[in-house]
């Protein structure tokens, strides 16, 4: 199994911790917790791809990218976070199978 | 022979080093270096709770510990040895784990950021590339501990203690890191020992170039330095603490040894953070002046941290506990807009290095001072004029 | 080069940034606004100073002039360039006006001390200071241009600053169109001196448009060069008769009275008026060129043709004596002084027209410190006196405001030419010398002496009303409000120390100033004439001759018998009423009437110019209405009866099948609607699945 | 290096494991940032220094912080009764590990991917190298990362604070 492989199979089993987190737990903030997860082990994929992908003129973008991804993934988890507890000052619960105001 | 002297230490290491064979060599090196950081700051921890003792009782015109040993020097050993034979107790509500793994988040990841810090020439553990980040990012994992603490004790007082000890310790460090922003931007590395190095040389004959000699280096250590007072909580912003209003905050259910190790954990970075402000805009290990040169170098070093340490003594002893309100205000109204102003200024300083015409030097001078202190005066002067007090009416 | 050449941008910039900083600033920082502007102008005087002394050294050594040009922009080949430039002409101006606009900003802390809109004022102020500094410096026409706009905007600003009175406003429009007129001429003289010399830059290094070079080549060999460079020249003449207030575009400058007095002063002797003067003296080599000097020769040889001096200096003696009759007549204290100015104006351009740069400018700085002298006098009695400013209403004025007396007193002495001590008749004698020995004409000398008169009795005339004989206001009712603080009753009081003190140092130096230029030393001539020396009519060796004394003589008759025939009509019998008709009035009702009137300018203006544009104006209307409006209403009818085709269309044909289409669609989505059940982790269990699927159809695709 | 590897791994995905099936919410987000510490020290594996500390400094020192702040907000700490999910918990766990296979299968079973050696192994950028890239190369994006963060500030600003009552409309005169 070569090094690049050995990365990606544990993004891949973190990506799919965090999707079955998110699929399964109540929590609203548990399930963005799950997202977060998703996304630190997208963050893997491009830093193994950056090390290993066999691109050596490109030095730097696998880098910058995961750089934007926190950034991005900083300011999901506080709006996020806002949002959930604006929910809950509203319906005093954060169970996220309770929340349906937008069904058809 | 101050050639020698200057490297007695890295010498003596490389001699113990040699003696093993190469296989153990980066081991027992990162070994020794880890020992004499831990040796080192913990004498100076021990040191300092004497010092601190001696010098508020000298500014509330006491007399301090003077029992044990000459001049209460050994009271330190006393104090260490009634700590560790004190009962830990860990209350029966509390989350055992978190309770047990909080003082020890609050003091490794303080060892760990020692590993940046050069304390001399050719000193410093490990020369990161990224050296300033990994402290910064260190010392973020100290509000973890704080929150571990006040949570798994399960006591009102210590959650809120958290809870308000995160607050201040979030709040001062976005200014802390955009007052060590601007040396980053005019030195041009985040490496602190190439940071020390963008402090080499003379002006003026003979005067040193550190940062603090700018206009927006002076403004950028007084803010760092702030700064740095809130984050390691303490006094004026020991709010954390608070002693008269939640006892003792995060800390109020820790006894023995483990409160020994918050304890050491808060002078640890103090002095961590300290060395940092030192190597940021004091020019590190670097002599003020060139004919001092002969000087070691870690001496310098441990001169100003000596004199931050005392600075941060006297402060404790003369100023009152800032209120909450008071503390964010401070925080989200004047620092954060000011060390925003001071990496402006860095920026102006960097690109007016390339002037040259008559009487540039002057003109930098006066532009930089000026982009400092317009905003100074706007954002200072509601903060720093004189309280008014609203009573009932 | 001296550092202060270079450092030179900073006198205008520093009060452009005091304005610059208080127009940002809150309206109750008083305080901190006076103290800004003063200490910004404060410190542009310390510059001045300094360049006043770089160009000191260098007097005697010839032309000291420095110039730091530099690009503005460029576009294609064309670089436009601008810059400063530092002489002997520029510096006795830069050091007069900061000097005189300081006293005055420090006088507008006591002057102004009650109105609401101080820091405005003061805002206004200082960029009224940095733009007529700006002016002086300017090394370049379109510099000159864009501050001399400024100093307008100032001006209409200033003047306008009560905006609230209907006068106010209306003055400061008046200011500000009449101005314009004389403006578009000189924008017209610099586009053209543009297209012929092709740089508006003063001096270039030999290369700028007032130095031989492009002189010659603008005026070239033949009769149509010499056509360009006098069409220029009155153009940009006809710029300096707007702002300056020469006939016939002189009606702007009494009405300015209506601004608060501090800025009366300003514009009567620093700013405003001056420019028009400066820019005369500043592009003097155009107005009066060298002509044997200049290459190529000229086809009239022998006497040199006739240039734009000629037209200088019958404008401003005609102006000199038009304006003081007028001045007789007047009762508004500030109105006679405003009528004072445009026949000083008119003794300023005539020197320049006859005598050159040094005797208009000389006359130019003694009269920017008496005038501006008597305005804060002024000023000082209408503070005093509760805001009353018809000198009928004043009187006996000496006792209760003895420093304004004795100041105002100097400043009259000053103004009138009384022999020997005081500054105006050393530089009005001086006008009237170099007129004397005119080629052209005799007549302006006579109009000059004529003047002389009239300014000798309406200044008595004025002083006698104000502050001899006995107190009239109690014995009729004011007449209106004027200015924002309405008139209290109550006794004449002398004004605060921050209003005398710029009053003393300015009468010294009312003075003293004098002594720079009188025919014993001329000092001041030499200082300036070391460039302008072969223009003019200043013969240094001749100026203690018999003629000389003469001429003294004759001018020291005129004044006495100005201020004789003046005490004897007003002084000898005291006004004891302020209904009472005046003297002169009642020997001369019909003569008087057209002076009281001002000859009937406005008039005039209102018959002719104005109610041509009126009906011009109305014609536009009608036209609009009937010819336009007609247009614009058949094309609303056309497209109101396609809409409504439209509409019909739309409704019965397209929408049918439309309105189908949208049931079906309502129907669809509906179902679509109840596959979201508003519970997001089935989206997301839906979207896991989904990207499942389509990975394992990947692999299964052979995708690899 | 393989051991290095091992450890890191394993601790990330074990604190992964603990994080998204504890019960007491609090404790998962101390696993959360276990996992985070593990992924900054792949990272530091990787050779991406400057990534890892980044990784510690926002994850650990603010998302952390930020989610065990709402679960204090929301009181959701130390619930202990709940169940573990809702009802259909085994088709969540059934997609997600269908998802996970059709990933693995596919890495492992991919030849497309380049294997170690044709890695021409290049100096990792500096520092400074990196800096200069988002300041020239990538210096869009960065601003626009920069007005996202802003944005998502303000909005966190917004949403975070307290509602006023709703005011009743006053009486008609």
């Amino acid at each position: 199994m070569s090094p690049l492989e050995r990365y990606l199979i544990v993004a891949a089993l973190l990506f799919g911790i965090g999707l079955a987190g998110a699929l399964t737990r109540r929590n609203a903030i548990l399930v963005l917790a799950g997202i977060e997860l998703m996304l630190t082990a997208a963050n893997l994929n491009f830093i193994a791809f950056w090390r290993y992908g066999g691109h050596p003129a490109d030095s730097g973008t696998g880098i910058v990218f995961v750089l934007f991804s926190i950034a991005v993934a900083a300011a999901e988890t506080a709006v996020g976070l806002a949002l959930i507890v604006t929910i809950y000052r509203h319906r005093h619960s954060t169970k996220l199978d309770e929340f349906d105001e937008l069904k058809g | 022979m101050a050639e020698t002297l200057d490297q007695a230490f890295v010498l003596l290491k490389q001699w113990l080093v040699d003696r093993f064979p190469a296989d153990l060599q980066p081991l027992l090196s990162a070994f020794l270096s880890a020992a004499a950081i831990v040796g080192v700051f913990a004498g100076l921890f021990a040191f300092t709770t004497w010092l601190e003792r001696k010098g508020l009782a000298r500014i509330q015109n006491r007399l301090g510990p003077n029992r044990v040993g000459p001049y209460g020097l050994f009271q330190p050993i006393a104090d260490g040895l009634k700590m560790l034979t004190k009962e830990d107790i860990v209350p029966r509500s509390a989350d055992q784990l978190v309770h047990f793994l909080a003082p020890i988040m609050k003091v490794v990841p303080v060892l760990l950021a020692y590993a940046v810090i050069p304390v001399g020439r050719n000193m410093v553990a490990t020369d990161l590339e990224a050296g300033l980040l990994f402290f910064l990012a260190v010392g973020s994992a100290t509000e973890l501990a704080v929150f571990m603490a006040g949570w798994g004790s399960h006591n009102k007082y210590s959650l809120l203690g958290a809870m308000r000890a995160i607050a201040q310790l979030i709040s001062y460090e976005i200014p802390l890191v955009f007052a060590a922003l601007g040396v980053v931007l005019v030195a041009g590395s985040l490496s602190l020992p190439a940071i020390v190095d963008s402090q080499a040389g003379y002006d003026w004959g003979g005067l040193a170039r550190w940062h603090v000699f700018t206009p927006w280096g002076l403004a950028g250590f007084g803010l760092f330095m702030i700064a740095a007072t809130a984050k390691t909580a303490r006094s004026p912003f020991d709010l954390p603490e608070g002693e008269s209003e939640i006892i003792a905050g995060h800390m109020v259910e820790y006894s023995g040894f483990k409160y020994a190790l918050f304890y050491l954990g808060e002078y640890l970075s103090l002095f961590a953070i300290s060395g940092v402000g030192i190597t940021l805009f004091l020019g590190g290990w670097r002599e003020p002046f060139s004919w001092l040169a002969w000087m070691p170098s870690y001496v310098w070093f441990g001169l100003k941290l000596l004199a931050c340490i005392v600075g941060f003594i006297w402060l404790r002893g003369t100023m009152p506990r800032l209120r909450a309100d008071q503390l964010m205000n401070f925080a989200w109204k004047f620092m954060f807009p000011m060390t925003l102003v001071t990496v402006v200024a860095a920026a102006a300083w960097h690109l007016s290095a390339g002037w040259n015409f008559t009487g540039a030097g002057l003109w930098r001078w006066a532009l930089d001072a000026a982009v400092i202190l317009i905003p100074y005066r706007l954002l200072g002067a509601r903060h720093l004029a004189p309280r008014t007090y609203r009573f009932a009416d | 080069m001296n550092w202060i050449v270079h450092q030179l941008w900073l006198i205008p910039a520093l009060p452009f940034l005091a304005a610059g900083v208080l127009a940002l600033t809150p309206r109750r920082q008083r305080a901190f606004a006076a103290r800004l502007a003063i200490s910004a102008l404060a410190v542009s005087l310390a510059l001045s100073c300094a360049a006043f002394v770089a160009t000191l050294g260098h007097a005697g050594t010839g032309t000291f002039r420095e110039r730091v040009n530099f690009t503005w922009f460029q576009f294609g080949d064309q670089a436009l360039r601008l810059g400063w430039v530092l002489d002997p002409l520029a510096a006795v101006m830069l050091v007069m006006v900061s000097f005189v606009g300081l006293l005055i900003f420090i006088y507008s802390v006591g002057y102004m001390a009650h109105d609401a809109n101080f820091t405005r004022f003061f805002c206004f102020l200082a960029l009224f200071a940095g733009a007529m500094l700006g002016l002086v410096i300017a090394n370049s026409l379109l510099l000159l241009f864009v501050c001399w706009e400024l100093v307008g905007l100032a001006s209409y600003l200033l003047i306008g600053f009560w905006f609230h009175k209907p006068e106010a406003a209306a003055a400061a429009k008046k200011a500000f169109i009449t101005t314009r007129i004389g403006d578009v001429a000189l924008f017209l003289g610099m586009l053209w001196l543009y297209s012929a010399g092709g740089t508006l830059l003063f001096y270039d290094a030999g290369e700028g448009c007032l130095e031989n070079a492009a002189l010659a080549r603008i005026a070239g060999p033949s009769l149509v060069g010499w056509g360009t460079l006098v069409g220029i020249s009155l153009l940009i003449f006809g710029g300096a008769i707007g702002k300056s207030g020469q006939l016939p575009l002189h009606v702007w400058l009494p009405d300015a009275m209506e601004g608060p007095t501090p800025v009366s002063a300003l514009i009567h002797a620093a700013t405003m008026v001056a420019a028009g003067v400066f820019l005369v003296a500043r592009v003097f080599p155009l107005m009066k060129p060298d002509w044997p000097s200049l290459a190529g020769g000229i086809p009239l040889a022998g006497t040199p043709p006739p240039d734009a001096t000629l037209a200088i200096t019958w404008v401003g003696a005609i102006t000199a004596v038009f304006a003081a009759l007028i001045a007789v007549a007047q009762t508004d204290i500030k109105r006679i002084l405003a009528y004072s100015t445009v026949s000083q104006l008119g003794y300023m351009f005539l020197g320049l027209g006859v005598g050159g740069v040094a005797v208009g400018m000389f006359h130019l700085l003694t009269h920017a410190c008496f005038k501006a002298l008597l305005f804060l006098g002024a000023g000082s009695v209408i503070h005093g006196c509760h805001d009353e400013q018809d000198i009928r209403r004043m009187g006996g004025l000496r006792r209760p405001m003895p420093v304004t007396f004795a100041t105002y007193a100097v400043g009259m002495m000053a103004l009138s030419g009384v022999p020997l001590l005081f500054s105006g008749f050393w530089s009005k004698d001086e006008i009237l010398h170099a007129a004397h020995g005119w080629a052209g004409s005799r007549i302006p000398f006579y109009l000059g002496l004529f003047g002389a008169l009239l300014t000798a009795f309406y200044m008595t005339r004025q002083m006698v009303y104000v502050f001899f004989g006995q107190r009239r206001a109690a014995s009729t009712p004011p007449a209106a409000a004027s200015g924002i603080r309405h008139p209290a009753s109550g006794e004449p009081h002398e004004s605060p120390l921050v209003m005398t003190v710029p009053l003393a140092i300015l009468a010294v130096s009312a003075i003293v100033l004098g002594f720079l230029g009188t025919p014993a030393w001329p000092w001041l001539q030499t200082y300036l004439g070391a460039d302008h020396g072969g223009s003019g009519g200043v013969e240094l060796a001749k100026l203690l001759t018999k003629e000389t004394l003469w001429l003294m003589a004759i001018s020291t008759a005129v004044v006495t018998a100005g201020i004789g025939l003046a005490w004897r009509w007003y002084g000898q019998r005291p006004i004891t009423d302020a209904g009472t008709p005046d003297p002169l009035q009642m020997s001369f009702p019909a003569a008087f009437r057209w002076l009281r009137q001002k000859f009937f300018v406005d008039e005039f203006y209102a018959a002719t110019v104005i109610r041509a544009h009126a009906a011009w104006a109305r014609f536009s209307d009608l036209l609009d209405a009937w010819l336009w409006g007609g247009l614009v209403l058949a094309v609303h009818f056309l497209t109101q009866g396609l809409s409504w085709a439209s509409r019909f269309f739309d409704e019965y044909v397209v929408n049918l099948g439309f309105d189908a289409a949208c049931r079906r669609l309502r129907r669809d989505g509906a179902f679509a609607a109840g596959l979201s059940d508003g519970k997001l982790q089935n989206y997301l269990r839906g979207i896991g699945t989904a990207f499942a699927c389509l990975l394992v159809l990947l692999l299964w695709g052979g995708c690899r | 290096m393989d051991a290095a590897f091992l450890i890191a791994a394993g601790l990330t995905l074990a604190a992964a494991v603990a994080a998204m099936s504890l019960r007491n919410l609090i404790h998962c987000a101390l696993c959360l940032v276990v996992t985070f510490f593990g992924v900054a020290a792949l990272f530091l594996l990787l050779g991406a220094e400057f990534v890892s500390f980044a990784q510690v400094m926002v994850y650990v020192g603010a998302i952390a912080i930020l989610i065990v702040f709402a679960t204090l907000l929301t009181r959701s700490a130390g619930v202990t009764g709940e169940p573990l999910a809702f009802q259909p918990w085994l088709v969540g766990l059934g997609i997600a590990g269908l998802v996970v296979g059709a990933i693995v299968t596919s890495v492992a079973g991919s030849g497309l991917l380049p294997t170690e050696s044709s890695r021409i192994v290049a100096a990792a950028p500096s520092t400074r190298e990196l800096g200069e890239q988002l300041m020239s190369t990538y210096v869009l994006p960065l601003e626009v990362v920069g007005l996202l963060l802003t944005a998502a500030l303000i909005g966190a600003a917004v949403l975070g604070l307290r509602e006023p009552k709703p005011s009743t409309p006053p009486p008609k005169p």
